[in-house]
């Protein structure tokens, strides 16, 4: 009887197996990893907005409080966006005709809303406090990052249930002393009370922190 | 009549021509093309249930609150027993050395392996939200979750994968020298190379036969436990729970007794015809049928015990949970069931006392249907009536099937049928180096 | 200003929850529609009109409660609003509640209405209102859905075809200078009843420029035979006000004391509390045809029937005088000497259903018992001529425009009347419309009603304090409450809702001459939601007639129909109201249906099922009704619950069960006999949610009555928790717990509601209930313990017990449903691939699934619905979560400003509904907790405690007060 | 095995016991890299090659590794993963995992014996000298065939001397 195969179909078919097998692995390990990439979760991303506000301009350059736009944030759940006339207590005065700032002049002659883009988004079960966040001791830019260097706003954080759990295990490294809370330059340094201090301070108790209901309603 | 687990007068060659006959130059391509039609419309209208499924939700099957779980676990438990006895009559009779498994082994695997398959649709498919169902894995999340591994579901989960996997290597293994075989006689070149990749070029040589047997024998040898194990957490399923009816340390032997009931009834279905169809009565005997006859009554009576010890438990113990929850099986909204139940798995398969029942082919056949029936009722039986009446009688409720659920159980016979009937025609129906190696230490005449 | 000054200006202190709002807060907040059509322009056509377009709020609340779970890829941006300019109370998720009323035959229930980001979305009761003390019934919890109701009339039509209010008004205007020469002769207005001040005041300056135009009152449920039989006895119409909470002995007879009698919240709270040893506790005695709450609730009930009661009366009457009562029941003598015995403490309450003359009978008997009753003038505004005298005069032709205002006059007519065909007849035919009901489509002109909840008004609660009514938004279709389209009609020229009420207030106050303190006063009668003192003074009246100078009313012969406003519909105006639909019947437990209520005995003569469909008739009116078999029907005597079976107004009010009102005399609206009765052959599926009546002698509602206190009172439980080999919960946080006492609960039901409304919880449709799928996370099970004649009715309200060994938990696969370190079984529903596991497990059976998707198939604006509580998506399992929301923003709100969480800091939305205060909710750690206490009670047991799954609620057991000398077997 | 040589002879036998004895006599007679096809086992055959199966010592090695990554990958997950409380059972309810890790077992140990078969039996093995031999078709269904390889042509002659002696049915030389 004759070879059904030539002598090539050895190595051949070896291969094969090989490559499906590491090939399978490959798969599996990407489809784990992809919830995690910055495609999947908008990270470092800039949407384009109705107006192209620069926090840096007005956190670095003007100085502005957090607070000064973002007002609820120490009261409500939710931060809150500035209303137009908040804009407008300015820009009443200085840049009253540029043509960047003509949806905002709009908004407020036809009481029309701004309709900002989030960025800083999460999903419709999960209840975030701004206001206890605050209250605890941890600062704006744990979350949102250096506003003040962005010229767009950007999502510095995957914002993912588990870089939320990261921090309320182990919420000491992410607390900062009251003064510091809205300063998103502010770095760690030798006078700063040790976390451990900072945990007691603000009374912070991990038990509990990472129960369901903390966050899911 | 003969004892003999082959007719006098086969040799390697005819034994082989037999079964690559079957393959090579099938008879009956009508009846095959119209059973083949049959089971692919079956499939169709699973098909077109499960897609309904998809869009509209669950809401379309009869299930509610109380009654939370219906056809679709009745089946899945359904078919996973029948598959299970598939694997128990190749695995265990195997480690026993029972020669008279050899013609009966591939196809209670090629079975086994379609069973398995379609259970392995309803799990997934009775979930709220079936595209989640990959949550079970436990693999790496940005949540940072993992599966609740104390969930008997869960178990079952694993169990399921474990064994639907090691039925496929266990069968493929089985499958490597018959496949040279069939290398070895396709009269088309593609059918060489076909057969031929599969066979992962297999000579027969002294040293891989050593190496295959040991290799079989360990599979053979742990494919058993695992069977055992897969039917046990699929009895867990129901014992692990709260719920009156299933709350019962025997559920797991219980439900080991009726897959390898229903694995008999199964295989008996199937191999009177085949050997009819294809005129293996020299291969498959009137012997090989009176084992499973016997083997069939052996298990009808170890399920009529269970059923007995959950009644007596149920009356004899002080639960009045319980005892309503029997009381209402005998007479109550379910109680036609659990009676079909009695007489097909029970008091039918008593006529296997007499030897002249375990020749009539015909009888066999209606038994062994009547097992399969008798076996489907109890499921349902066990999954519904219990949930329908628990605890708290203001939440007793009922459960009615709508046409959704009987769709989806008929695509799955659907599936299971085309499967049978595909490798039926493509893969050698018997197990043929063991046919050989009987045939040798039966000292049969050569061809 | 500076930069600095400006942040602390913009930082400087807002409250906490305000519970008014300032006129200037109103003029703000009346933009609500405006930002739905920005926020969810789909709302626009569930509205069935473009919205208003004034300031738009920002929605941040909202947009949680849109998408629900379905399908959020974390990376798809949504809009986040802001708002042009800041209005106050607008701040991104405060909460806060302004205090006005509901009102039902014109009575008023003051409730404080719960805004969440400037929207209302929730009803709670306003503890400082007498007829609620923070309790509410199942009507007011479902207004809020009412309010939200896209069905509602939305548009001025004529003739059907789209109109404007100016042309409306302005045709009103013609009518009436028509008329002005004939001095309003012709000119006829039909109202419900009504207490409003200002709208009596309007009423009167009408008649006043109008000497001949003609008021008629028309309401279905009136309380018309109260008065009478108080005329009869005292010589002038008055309410008898019983104090309960100085009465020992109850005899109620057809009495609604307990579900529907206005103030019924205030006297279940009293009732209920001496529903306890401790308290001295009462005992009800009830006479009944047709079994109520009241009747569930009572030590003894009597089946009584109609015909019977006045007779019984008397005779009971005579043994209370000493006399002797001849041929009576066993039970006669002892409870008339158990009323003698209690003089002064013991008192008769009979239900509006009951002729005048039974009413004189119980006040004579009440006078001298000395019963501790008050008698008040009738708080409602008198109506000098009702719907008959209507249909007379357009008869005799006298009617040239009517106007109707508001309800459904065509479908809640008597149908011995005919009034629909008279309607016809009238040249000019006006109607404030709440929907396009049946007199809607019979009018000329429809003029869409406001809703109460969106219109400013007054009105009296039962003991006459006034509320006044404010607006909680802007009308969602832009509707005209009465007392605008009277000021049209009184010559104003602009419609400002507030102007008529704010002026009659005004008026008032020069009247009693304290014009200067006016803003003050008005401010805090908003704030409070109650005008200080308004209550109507005690009535001193003496007897004018002799209970032997009493007339016997007369008597129904033959098969009796008894006509009874219906416990989820009351006499149609709800009828649209998903929530009220399948909200289950207490005792029949049926939604989605009303049912023809059969004595077990008549339904056995007469071969009859649950289910058959029968024709009834009376004279040349007839209907066609199934049957229902209910326990504890008197013979002879047949319900019929009114509401049902409309045509007109709605998607959900149309074509649900049958309407009685045909078969309704106006004459005698409560009673007719000699009606027949005729099996058709054919049956109906009802949708009830509990098929089983009885427990099986299982162990699950536990009763004890007050003589048997001694034995029971060593517990039932002696080791409480269980021992178990599981690790016990940490001791660092709140431990939650529920103690429900089923003494005090009467199964009203106003928990289901209110749990509905707080949670989300979506309605699912008769079918689906069939099919066993309701979804309230909070139910009430009906059990019937002795015979079917004359059964005992017992109610537990059945949640989620929050296992510590929660069964449920162990069987997830995915870890979607475990506990907190607070010991709150948790459901965490994007967690859930709904393997349904934990429901088989659950031996409460508290769990709940979205077989379909519900909460997306519900007409319901997303607006309405509560933004701190996730939407559930398809495939999920829910469930009763012990209110975790209201849980968190206390206890973030105590985190955040550093204070302990105090006992009565978290109150669920049960809790707060229930006027009997069955249900007690806390931290069962401290000792001293309300919840510790109620549980220390001996009576306390765990429902299947021996499960071994240590439920975090536990029930007091059910005590009954029943008279030796009678026994329980009745 | 007979990979160095040049020279295979083949040669077809009538049953099993002509080959095996064959195989003897050839061994005997000092010849090395013998090589028996038979359409089934014949243990006497194997027992001639002299060699063990390693496949139950893979097989029992597979199921260690499964043993230890059920139990560890269970104990990590519900212990330090993400502790939580279920139904109030302890974080380490070891006894609930079992049946998981009683499926880890067995799926690893059938894996491993499959990969092991696989491995030790040289498979898959498309291209061999063996299937040059005339008829060799029949090896997989009643044919009985020995392989013989020949460093050289030395003993050639003796050879096939040798294979005479045992009454083959046919006797061919393989091209090189």
């Amino acid at each position: 009887m004759a070879q059904i195969f030539g002598p090539g179909m050895d190595l051949a078919a070896r291969s094969v197996l090989i490559a499906l097998g590491l090939g399978a692995a490959a798969a599996i390990a990407f489809a784990c990893a992809m919830p995690a990439s910055d495609y999947r979760t908008a990270q470092h991303e800039t949407i384009a907005q109705p107006v192209p506000f620069s926090h840096q301009h007005h956190v670095a350059g003007l100085g502005l409080d957090c607070r000064y736009c973002h007002g609820a944030v120490e009261r409500a759940a939710n931060a809150g966006m500035p209303a137009t006339e908040t804009c407008m207590t300015c820009h009443s005065q200085i840049w009253t005709h540029a043509e960047m700032l003509a949806p905002v002049r709009a908004s407020l002659a036809e009481h029309r809303p701004l309709r900002w883009k989030k960025v800083n988004r999460l999903p419709d079960y999960v209840y975030f406090d701004h206001s206890i966040h605050i209250a605890k001791g941890v600062g704006c830019a744990s979350c949102h990052g250096a506003v003040a260097r962005m010229p767009l706003i950007r999502k510095e954080a995957s914002l993912s249930m588990g870089w939320c759990l990261d921090c309320h295990r182990d919420p000491a490294p992410n607390l900062r002393p009251r003064a510091a809370l809205f300063d998103t330059e502010w770095r760690r340094g030798d006078d700063t009370p040790s976390p451990a201090d900072l945990m007691r301070a603000y009374h912070v108790r991990t038990a509990g922190l990472t129960d369901c209901s903390t966050c899911h309603r | 009549m003969s004892d003999r687990l082959i007719a006098p007068g086969e040799s390697f060659a005819s034994v082989t021509d037999r079964v690559t006959g079957i393959v090579f130059d099938p008879p009956h391509r009508l009846g095959w093309w119209l059973l083949m039609l049959l089971a692919l419309a079956l499939v169709g209208l699973g098909t077109l249930a499960i897609g309904w499924l998809f869009v509209a939700g669950i809401g379309i099957w009869g299930i509610n609150i109380p009654v939370a779980w219906g056809f679709a676990i009745s089946n899945y438990v359904w078919w996973i027993g029948m598959a299970s006895g598939g694997t128990m009559i190749s695995s265990l009779f195997h480690v026993m050395r029972a020669d008279w498994r050899s013609s009966v082994n591939r196809l209670a695997e090629t079975m086994t392996l379609f069973a398995a398959a379609c259970a392995g649709i309803f799990p997934i498919l009775h979930l709220g939200r079936p595209y989640y169902f990959y949550w079970l894995f436990p693999y790496p999340n940005v949540m940072g979750l993992w599966p609740q591994f104390r969930s008997p579901l869960l178990w079952d989960f694993f169990a399921i994968l474990t064994y639907v996997l090691c039925s496929m290597l266990f069968w493929y293994v089985g499958l490597i020298p018959d496949l040279a075989t069939m290398r070895d006689r396709a009269p088309s070149r593609a059918g060489q190379i076909v057969y031929g990749l599969l066979a992962l070029g297999w000579r027969g040589s002294a040293l891989q036969w050593l190496r295959y047997q040991s290799a079989y024998r360990v599979l053979a040898g742990l494919m058993g436990p695992l069977v055992i194990s897969v039917h046990s957490i699929v009895g867990l399923d129901f014992a692990g729970g709260l719920t009156p009816g299933w709350h019962s340390t025997q559920y797991p032997p219980f439900f080991v007794f009726g897959a390898v009931l229903s694995g008999f009834g199964i295989v008996l279905m199937l191999a009177i015809p085949l050997r009819r169809a294809y005129r293996l009565e020299a291969l498959i005997t009137p012997r090989h049928l009176d084992i499973l006859a016997r083997l069939t009554l052996l298990s009808s009576l170890a399920v009529g015990y269970a059923y007995a010890m959950d009644l007596f438990t149920a009356f004899y113990g002080d639960s009045r949970y319980d005892h309503d929850l029997a009381l209402d099986r005998l007479i109550g909204h379910y109680a036609p069931l659990f009676w079909i139940t009695i007489l097909c798995n029970l008091l039918l398969p008593q006529a296997l006392w007499w030897r002249r029942v375990r020749q009539d082919t015909r009888l066999l056949l209606v038994i062994g249907a009547s097992v399969v029936l008798g076996m489907w009722c109890e499921r349902i039986l066990i999954v519904l009536q219990s949930l329908a009446h628990e605890y708290e009688p203001s939440r007793w409720g009922l459960f009615h099937p709508t046409f959704w659920d009987w769709a989806t159980l008929l695509g799955t016979i659907g599936l299971f049928l085309a499967g049978l009937l595909l490798l039926l025609r493509l893969l050698p129906a018997l197990s043929l180096f063991e046919l050989r190696d009987l045939l040798a230490r039966r000292g049969a005449a050569h061809g | 200003m500076s930069l600095r000054d400006t942040i602390r200006a913009r930082l400087a202190g807002r409250t906490g929850p305000a519970y008014w709002r300032s006129l200037e807060e109103l003029a703000g907040e009346v933009g609500f529609a405006g930002w739905i059509e920005e926020e969810f322009p789909g709302l626009a056509q569930a509205f069935g009109q473009a919205l208003g377009r004034r300031h738009v709020l920002r929605m941040i609340g909202a947009s949680l409660s849109l998408a629900g779970l379905a399908g959020c890829s974390p990376a798809a941006p949504d809009v986040e609003m802001a708002v042009p300019v800041e209005e106050p109370g607008m701040e991104p998720g405060s909460i806060r509640h302004y205090a006005t009323a509901t009102t039902l035959g014109g009575i008023a229930t003051g409730v404080l209405v719960t805004h969440a980001d400037a929207r209302p979305i929730k009803i709670e009761g306003n503890p400082d209102h007498p007829a609620s003390l923070g309790a509410t019934s199942v009507f007011d919890q479902a207004a809020l859905l009412q309010l939200y109701d896209p069905d509602r009339a939305a548009t001025v039509t004529r003739g059907g075809a789209i109109a404007t209010p100016g042309e409306a008004f302005g045709a009103l205007r013609a009518r009436l200078d028509a008329l002005a020469a004939a001095q309003g002769a012709g000119l006829h207005i039909l109202s419900g009843a009504f207490s409003s001040p200002t709208l009596a005041a309007q009423r009167a300056a009408l008649i006043a420029a109008y000497p001949r135009a003609r008021w008629h009152g028309h309401e279905p449920a009136s309380r018309a035979n109260v008065w009478r039989g108080a005329a009869l006895a005292f010589g002038r119409e008055a309410e008898p006000l019983p104090a309960l909470d100085r009465a020992e002995i109850i005899l109620a007879v057809d009495s609604d004391l307990l579900s529907a009698a206005p103030g019924h919240l205030s006297y279940v709270r009293a009732f209920a509390a001496r529903r306890a040893p401790t308290a001295g506790m009462n005992r009800l005695y009830v006479w009944e045809a047709t079994p109520s709450l009241t009747g569930a609730a009572a030590d003894h009930r009597f089946a009584v029937p109609p015909r019977d009661t006045f007779r019984l009366l008397q005779k009971l009457a005579a043994l209370i005088a000493g006399g002797s009562a001849g041929e009576a029941p066993g039970w006669l003598l002892p409870l008339a000497q158990d009323l003698a015995a209690h003089r002064g403490a013991a008192l008769l309450h009979v239900g509006p259903e009951q002729p005048p003359e039974t009413h004189t009978l119980a006040h004579l008997i009440n006078q001298a018992l000395a019963a501790p009753i008050r008698l008040i003038a009738p708080v409602l505004a008198p109506q000098s001529s009702d719907l008959a005298d209507l249909c007379r005069d357009i008869a005799a032709g006298g009617v040239d425009t009517l106007i109707m205002l508001g309800g459904d006059p065509v479908y809640s007519a008597a149908g011995d009347l005919g009034f629909a065909e008279l309607l016809a007849r009238v040249p000019h035919r006006f109607h404030l419309a709440p929907y396009r009901n049946a007199t809607a489509e019979a009018s000329e002109w429809v003029i869409p009603e406001a809703h109460e909840l969106e219109s400013w008004s007054d009105a009296r609660a039962f003991d006459g304090s006034v509320t006044i009514q404010q607006p909680q938004l802007r009308p969602l279709h832009g509707g005209s409450s009465a007392h605008q389209l009277l000021a049209v009609l009184l010559g104003s020229v602009d419609a400002d809702p507030r102007a008529p009420v704010l002026a009659e207030w005004q008026r008032r106050a020069h009247a009693a001459g304290q014009a200067s303190g006016f803003e003050t006063f008005w401010q805090d009668a908003l704030r409070k939601g109650l005008v200080a003192d308004s209550a109507q003074p005690s009535l001193d009246l003496s007897p004018k007639i002799a209970i032997a100078a009493l007339a016997a009313p007369p008597v129904a012969d033959g098969l009796a129909l008894l006509f009874r406003t219906d416990a989820a519909l009351w006499d149609g105006r709800f009828a649209n109201n998903g929530w009220l639909q399948e909200l289950p019947h207490p005792l029949t437990t049926l939604t989605w249906d009303n049912a023809a209520l059969i004595a077990p005995a008549d339904a056995a003569q007469r071969d009859l099922a649950t289910g058959d469909v029968v024709r009834l008739a009376i004279g040349r009116h007839a209907i066609e009704a199934p049957v229902w078999i209910q326990p504890g029907q008197a013979a002879g005597s047949i319900t019929l619950p009114l509401g049902y079976g409309q045509v007109r107004g709605g998607r959900i009010a149309t074509g649900v069960g049958f309407d009685a009102y045909r078969l309704r005399s106006h004459d005698a609206p409560w009673q007719q006999g000699g009606a027949t009765l005729d099996r058709l052959g054919r049956t109906v599926a009802f949708a009830a949610t509990q098929h089983q009546p009885t427990m099986q002698g299982r162990d699950l509602l536990r009763t004890v009555s007050l003589a048997d206190l001694a034995d029971a009172a060593s517990g039932w439980d002696p080791e409480r928790p269980e021992p178990s080999l599981y690790p016990g919960a940490e001791a660092d946080r709140p431990a939650w717990g529920m103690a429900i006492d089923l003494s005090r609960c009467v199964g009203c039901g106003a928990c289901m509601v209110a749990c509905q409304a707080e949670n989300n919880v979506p309605v699912v449709g008769k079918e689906e209930v069939q099919r066993g799928r309701a979804m309230h996370w909070l139910r009430i099970d009906r059990y019937y313990q002795g015979g079917e004649a004359a059964p005992r009715t017992l109610f537990q309200p059945v949640l989620c017990m929050h296992c510590e060994n929660a069964p449920c938990e162990v069987v997830c696969p995915v870890d979607a449903t475990v506990h907190d370190r607070e010991g709150l079984n948790v459901m965490v529903y994007n967690r859930c691939i709904g393997t349904r596991f934990c429901s088989n497990n659950c031996p409460y059976k508290v769990r709940r699934f979205n077989f379909f998707d519900y909460a997306g198939a519900e007409a319901r604006p997303a607006a309405a619905r509560n933004p701190d509580v996730t939407v559930r998506s398809r495939g999920v399992m829910e469930k009763c979560t012990y209110c975790l929301q209201r849980i968190k923003t206390a206890e973030i709100a105590a985190e955040r400003d550093g204070k302990a969480l105090a006992d009565g800091d978290v109150v669920t939305a049960c809790q707060a509904a229930c006027a009997a205060r069955a249900i007690t909710f806390g931290d069962i750690r401290d000792p001293h907790s309300a919840v510790a206490r109620a549980k220390a009670n001996p009576l306390d047991y765990a429902v299947l405690g021996e499960l071994g799954t240590r439920p975090r609620t536990s029930y007091a057991a059910r005590l009954s007060n029943p008279n030796p000398a009678i026994g329980e077997e009745s | 095995m007979a990979e160095a040589t040049r020279l295979r002879v083949s040669a077809q036998f009538a049953d099993d016991a002509a080959l095996l004895a064959a195989a003897c006599r050839l061994r005997a007679a000092g010849f090395a890299g013998l090589e028996a096809y038979t359409p089934y086992p014949v243990p006497a055959l194997g027992a001639l090659t002299g060699r063990a199966s390693r496949v139950p010592a893979i097989a029992f090695l597979g199921g260690l590794a499964g043993f230890a990554l059920g139990l560890g990958l269970q104990l990590y997950a519900t212990i330090i993963g993400y502790p939580l409380d279920v139904g109030g059972r302890p974080l380490d309810s070891w006894p609930m995992y079992l049946p998981t890790v009683y499926e880890f077992v067995v799926g690893s140990a059938v894996l491993a014996a499959t990969l092991g078969f696989i491995l030790t039996a040289r498979l898959p093995r498309y291209h061999h000298p063996a299937f040059e031999a005339p008829g060799f078709a029949r090896a997989s269904s009643d044919g009985f065939f020995l392989l013989v390889g020949l460093p050289d042509r030395a003993r050639y002659q003796s050879l096939h001397e040798e294979l005479a002696r045992c009454r083959p049915l046919a006797v061919a030389d393989l091209p090189a």
